[in-house]
C-alpha cells in the first residue's frame, strides 16, 4: 500500500462551525467518522481545517492564525451545506495527497515559528489567537518587563551589590512575547494568595467541542480562571441554508457527545455522535436508549461532572441527564452568566462547563456582555 | 576511579554548590545550592564507604543523608512559601528583619 | 528458575519486543475506536502504521520562544523511561540487567515521567499544555505514593528486590491472589504514569502543540509506558512466566498481553477523572487501604517465618 | 577500565550540570541541570555497589527536582522564553569562598595519607543495609521517623495556614475573608 494512503486513514479534520452552521459540522463529523478520519485535537494535530460556514471578518481572521498554526501537509475548505460535505473532503483529500502542491505550501511558509504568533502587535489581533499561550494579550504592555515581575517593588539600594540591580532590569522580550507579569499588577484575587504570573488566554473560537464562534478572554492565574469576559464572533450576513440542530433531540445528542468527548468518555462520545447522526438522517436510532442508559448510569460520570457549572435548576450532570431524557427546557443563559460561571475553574473544567451550557450562539448574537472588568 | 579522585569530584561539586548557596539571592536557588553541597557530600560519603570501610553502617550514613537532604528541602520550601505569602519577596536580603 | 543477565547486544531486541507490543496495544484501542466508530475492524487495526506513517510525514512545529531542548528532552523522556523500566523485567529466564534492587528501579523510572511531562509541557510556552504539565505533576503526587506501598508489598513476600526472586517466589500462589488492593492500586497508577484512562486528563494538554515527530515519541511513549507496566505488574503480582506447557517467556508475553488489553480497554469505557478530584480518594482511601495491605502481607511473612 | 571511562563522564557530567545551574537562563534549566547532577551521582554511587542507594537518589532527586521546579516558576515567575538571569549578589566573595573551599579540599583529598580498606563489602550489600537499618543502626531509623514526620507537619503548618479552599470554599468563588474582597 502506498505510503500516502496509509496516511491518509488517520487523517485528523479540525473543524470550526461558524455560528448558525452547526448542522454543516454534524454532517462534517460524519462523514469523517464513515471515512475512519478522526477530528484534531488541536491545531498541531490536524492535517485538515475544514470552516463551516460563512465566518465573519474577525472569525476569519481567527481561522487564518489557526491555519498558520497546522503544521503541514494541510489543506483548507469551507463548506456550506450538509449536502457539499461528501465533496469537499474528496477535494481536500486530494489537495492532502497532492505532493507537489504539498512541497509549494511548505516552501511558500515563512521559517518557525509560525507567523502568526509573533505577529500579536496590536491588542485586536491577540484576540484572535487560539490557543497558545504565544498569545498573551500584547495591550496589557505593563506586564512585559521585569519591573512587574514578583521582585519588581524591591528596593535595592541598601544592598552591597552595585554591579547588579535586578529589579530595574530591562527585560527582553523574547520573539516579541511579553512575559508573564506578576500578580499585584492586576490588582485580582489570587486564590491561593500567592499572586502568581497573570495570563491572559483566549479561549476559542477555534477549539474542539466548543460553540461556534465563542471567544472567551480569560485571565489565569496560576491554572484558575480570575476572569473572563465572553463574546461571540459573528457569521458574515448570509444565512445558513439548513436549519440549525439545536432545540431538536438530534441536538440534545450532540450536546451529549460534546460534553461526553471533553470528558474523555470517547466510547460513549463516539456513539452519541451516532445516534445525533442517525436522528438527523430522519431514523430512530434503536440503540439511543441503551446508551442513555449506560451514560447516566455511569458512576466515574456522575462523581466528575457533579458540582460543575451549578446552575439554579442543576449542574453539569444534571444537565446532561436532561438532554438524554428530553426533558431539559431550553433556557437562554446570557453570556455574563457563561463568563461568571466560568470563573474559579481551571482551563479543562471550564470547557466541561462550557459545554455543559449547550450554548447556541447562533441565537445569541446580541451585544457582547463585560464579566469580571 | 580511585578515592582521590572521588573526593575531587565530590568537592568540586561541594564548592560549585557552596558557590551558588552564597551568592544566590533567591532562596529556592539557595536550595539549589545546598542541594548540590548535599550531593557532593553524599559521593564523599560513598567513596570514603567503598575505599575505607565497606559495611552496612556506611550505608546507614548515606542513608540519613539522603534523608537530610528530604527534610532541608520540604522546610526550605516551606518557608520560601511562607515569605513569598507574606512580603511577596523571595529574596534572601529581604528576610534581614528576622534577624534582628 | 534463575535469571541470567543477557548480554548488551540484546537490548536493541528489547527495545523491539517493547514497541511490538505496544504497537498492538495501539492496534487494539484502534480496533475498539473503530467498533464504537461503526467501521470495520481492520481499518482500525493498522491505526499504529498509518499514525506513524502520517506523523512521519508532518512537519516539526516549533511554537515561538519555545524552550526547544527542554522539550525535545521530555518528548524523547517518556519512552526512554519506558525502556528503562523493561530493562529489569525477567523475561523467561533472560533479564538485560538484573538488578539487586529492580522493585526500586522500576519505581525510580517512573519518576522519570514526572519530569518527562512536566518538560514536554513546559518546552512549547503553550498555557495548555503548560498547565497540563503542572496538572500531571499534581496527579502524580496523588498516585505515586499509594504506588510505592504497593511495590513494596510483592518486595516484603519475596525478601528481595530482585525481581528474579519475586518471581521465583510465585512458584505456588501468584501475589494478586493475596495481595488484590495492591495489584490494583498498582494498575492505577499504571495508568497514571503513562497519562492513560481516567487518569489521561493532562495528556490531551501536553499533546496540544506536539506535531510530526515529537507527537509520535509521546505518543509511543505512552503506550511503551502502559506496555512496560502491564508486563512489570505480570512480573511482581501474576506470577511471570510461571504456568503450565509453555515456556516461561511466552507465558510472561501472554499475560503482559492480557493485562495491557485490559488496560486499553478499560481506557474506551471510562471518562476521564481531574487531577484534583482524584486527590482526595488516593490520600483518603487508596493510601490507608494499600497500607493495609501492606501490614497484612507482613504478618503472613512473619507468620509463615 | 571501563568503569573508569563510565566514572570520569559520569563525574563530568555532575560537574558540569551542576556549574550549569547557576548559569543558565532560565529555571526549568537550572532546576533540571540540578537534577541531571543528581542522576549522575546516583549512577557513580553503582559503580561502587551502592545498588540501593544509587537507585534511591535518582528516584528522591528526580521526584524532587520536578517539585523544586514548580516553587522555582512560581516564585520566580518565568516562562520558558529564555532571559538573561542573574540574580547574585557578591559575586566575587562568593567565588573566592568557593575556589578556596575546593582548594582545601582538593588538598586534603590528595595529600593525606588515606588508610587502607579495612574489611570486605558483604555479598548482598542491599540485605546487609535492611539488617542494619532493623537491627543494629535501628535505633538512627526510629530518630529519623519522627523527624521526617514532624517536617512535614512543620512544614505544612508553615506554608498552609490557610489554603484556597478553606477561604474561597470548595468552588473557589466565596468571599475570600483575608483579603476582605470578593473575587470578580
Amino acid at each position: 500500500m502506498d505510503l500516502n494512503r496509509l496516511a491518509a486513514r488517520r487523517t485528523a479534520v479540525l473543524a470550526v462551525e461558524v455560528p448558525g452552521w452547526s448542522r454543516t459540522r454534524c454532517a462534517l463529523e460524519e462523514h469523517v467518522r464513515d471515512r475512519g478520519w478522526r477530528l484534531a485535537g488541536s491545531p498541531a494535530d490536524a492535517d485538515l481545517l475544514v470552516v463551516c460556514g460563512r465566518p465573519g471578518a474577525r472569525l476569519t481572521a481567527a481561522v487564518d492564525h489557526v491555519w498558520s498554526q497546522l503544521p503541514g501537509p494541510r489543506a483548507r475548505a469551507e463548506v456550506t451545506t450538509a449536502a457539499d460535505v461528501p465533496a469537499t473532503l474528496d477535494r481536500a483529500a486530494a489537495e492532502l495527497a497532492d505532493g507537489a502542491a504539498q512541497r509549494r505550501d511548505a516552501a511558500d511558509r515563512p521559517a518557525d515559528p509560525d507567523p502568526g504568533t509573533t505577529a500579536t502587535g496590536d491588542g485586536d489581533m491577540g484576540d484572535m489567537d487560539d490557543m497558545d499561550m504565544d498569545d498573551h494579550d500584547m495591550d496589557d504592555s505593563g506586564d512585559m518587563d521585569m519591573g512587574d515581575m514578583d521582585h519588581g517593588d524591591m528596593d535595592h539600594g541598601d544592598m552591597d551589590h552595585g554591579d547588579m540591580d535586578h529589579g530595574d532590569m530591562d527585560m527582553p522580550m523574547p520573539a516579541g512575547i511579553g512575559l508573564a507579569g506578576g500578580g499585584d499588577d492586576d490588582q485580582l484575587p489570587d486564590p491561593d494568595a500567592l499572586d502568581l504570573d497573570v495570563l491572559h488566554v483566549p479561549l476559542g473560537p477555534v477549539l474542539p467541542h466548543w460553540p461556534a464562534g465563542l471567544l472567551l478572554h480569560t485571565t489565569l492565574q496560576g491554572e484558575l480562571v480570575v476572569s473572563a469576559r465572553a463574546e461571540v464572533l459573528l457569521p458574515a450576513e448570509d444565512a445558513p441554508p439548513d436549519a440549525p440542530v439545536h432545540g431538536t433531540p438530534a441536538g440534545r445528542w450532540d450536546a451529549v457527545a460534546t460534553l461526553l468527548a471533553l470528558a474523555g468518555w470517547d466510547d460513549a462520545a463516539t456513539r452519541a455522535a451516532r445516534v445525533r447522526d442517525a436522528l438527523l438522517a430522519g431514523g430512530q436510532p434503536p440503540e439511543a436508549e441503551r446508551l442513555a442508559r449506560r451514560i447516566t448510569r455511569s458512576r466515574l460520570l456522575r462523581w466528575s461532572l457533579s458540582g460543575l457549572g451549578r446552575l439554579p435548576e442543576g449542574d453539569a450532570h444534571d444537565r446532561l441527564r436532561h438532554w438524554l431524557e428530553g426533558t431539559e427546557q431550553r433556557r437562554s443563559t446570557e453570556l455574563t452568566a457563561v463568563a461568571e460561571l466560568v470563573t474559579g475553574l481551571d482551563l479543562a473544567t471550564a470547557r466541561l462547563v462550557v459545554a455543559s451550557l449547550d450554548l447556541d450562539t447562533a441565537d445569541r448574537v446580541t451585544v457582547p456582555a463585560e464579566a469580571g472588568s | 576511579m580511585t578515592l582521590q579522585t572521588m573526593l575531587l569530584v565530590a568537592a568540586a561539586l561541594f564548592s560549585v554548590g557552596l558557590y551558588g548557596a552564597i551568592s544566590q539571592q533567591v532562596v529556592v536557588m539557595v536550595m539549589m545550592g545546598l542541594e548540590l553541597m548535599l550531593n557532593g557530600v553524599i559521593l564523599a560519603a560513598a567513596a570514603f564507604w567503598w575505599f575505607l570501610s565497606p559495611t552496612p553502617d556506611g550505608q546507614v550514613l548515606l542513608l540519613v543523608v539522603i534523608t537530610a537532604m528530604t527534610v532541608e528541602m520540604a522546610m526550605g520550601f516551606a518557608v520560601a512559601t511562607l515569605l513569598h505569602r507574606s512580603r511577596q519577596s523571595d529574596m534572601t536580603d529581604m528576610a534581614t528583619d528576622l534577624s534582628r | 528458575m534463575t535469571v541470567t543477565e543477557v548480554s548488551v547486544g540484546w537490548v536493541p531486541m528489547a527495545a523491539a519486543l517493547l514497541l511490538v507490543v505496544a504497537a498492538a496495544a495501539a492496534s487494539l484501542d484502534g480496533a475498539l475506536a473503530a467498533r464504537s466508530a461503526g467501521q470495520p475492524l481492520g481499518g482500525g487495526l493498522l491505526t499504529p502504521v498509518a499514525e506513524t506513517t502520517r506523523l512521519f510525514r508532518q512537519r516539526r512545529r516549533t511554537t515561538a520562544a519555545a524552550d526547544l531542548p527542554l522539550q525535545r528532552i521530555g518528548g524523547a523522556g517518556l519512552l526512554t523511561a519506558a525502556l528503562l523500566m523493561v530493562a529489569v523485567v525477567p523475561f523467561g529466564r533472560w533479564t538485560v540487567a538484573d538488578l539487586t534492587v529492580g522493585i526500586v528501579w522500576f519505581n525510580a523510572m517512573d519518576v522519570l515521567v514526572w519530569a518527562a511531562v512536566w518538560l514536554a509541557g513546559w518546552g512549547p510556552n503553550s498555557a495548555h499544555a503548560l498547565v497540563a504539565g503542572y496538572r500531571f505533576l499534581a496527579q502524580a503526587l496523588s498516585y505515586e505514593l499509594p504506588l510505592m506501598f504497593a511495590l513494596t508489598a510483592p518486595a516484603v513476600a519475596a525478601g528481595s528486590l530482585r525481581l528474579g526472586d519475586v518471581v521465583a517466589a510465585q512458584s505456588g500462589l501468584w501475589f494478586v491472589v493475596w495481595m488484590p488492593v495492591a495489584f490494583g492500586v498498582f494498575c492505577v497508577a499504571v495508568a497514571g504514569f503513562s497519562v492513560w484512562g481516567p487518569l489521561g486528563a493532562p495528556a490531551s494538554g501536553v499533546f496540544t502543540e506536539a506535531s510530526g515527530v515529537d507527537r509520535w515519541l509521546l505518543s509511543t511513549g505512552r503506550y511503551a509506558l502502559l506496555t512496560a507496566g502491564a508486563a512489570f505488574g505480570t512480573t511482581a503480582f501474576l506470577g511471570g512466566g510461571h504456568g503450565p506447557l509453555l515456556p516461561a517467556w511466552l507465558w510472561l508475553l501472554v499475560k503482559t498481553a492480557g493485562l495491557l488489553a485490559v488496560l486499553v480497554a478499560l481506557r474506551r469505557r471510562l471518562p476521564v477523572v481531574a487531577p484534583e478530584r482524584f486527590a482526595a480518594p488516593a490520600w483518603l482511601v487508596a493510601l490507608p487501604l494499600v497500607l493495609l495491605q501492606l501490614l497484612f502481607v507482613s504478618v503472613v511473612v512473619v507468620v509463615q517465618a | 577500565m571501563l568503569t573508569g571511562i563510565v566514572f570520569w563522564v559520569l563525574a563530568v557530567i555532575a560537574v558540569a550540570t551542576g556549574v550549569a545551574v547557576f548559569r543558565v537562563d532560565s529555571m526549568a534549566r537550572a532546576t533540571y541541570a540540578l537534577a541531571a547532577s543528581f542522576i549522575a551521582v546516583g549512577l557513580v554511587l553503582l559503580l561502587v555497589d551502592l545498588e540501593f542507594l544509587g537507585v534511591i537518589t535518582v528516584l528522591m532527586m528526580t521526584m524532587e527536582m520536578a517539585v523544586m521546579g514548580i516553587y522555582m516558576i512560581m516564585f520566580m515567575g518565568m516562562n520558558p522564553a529564555l532571559m538573561p538571569m542573574d540574580m547574585v549578589h557578591g559575586k566575587r566573595p562568593a567565588l573566592a569562598v568557593a575556589i578556596g573551599t575546593f582548594v582545601v579540599l582538593a588538598a586534603g583529598a590528595l595529600l593525606i595519607p588515606w588508610p587502607t580498606r579495612r574489611g570486605a563489602p558483604a555479598a548482598d550489600l542491599v540485605t546487609s543495609l535492611g539488617e542494619a537499618v532493623m537491627e543494629s543502626k535501628m535505633l538512627v531509623m526510629m530518630t529519623v521517623s519522627p523527624v521526617l514526620f514532624a517536617t512535614i507537619v512543620a512544614a505544612l503548618v508553615l506554608a498552609l495556614p490557610k489554603g484556597r479552599y478553606d477561604r474561597l470554599g470548595d468552588d473557589l468563588r466565596g468571599t475570600d475573608m483575608r483579603a476582605g474582597k470578593a473575587p470578580r
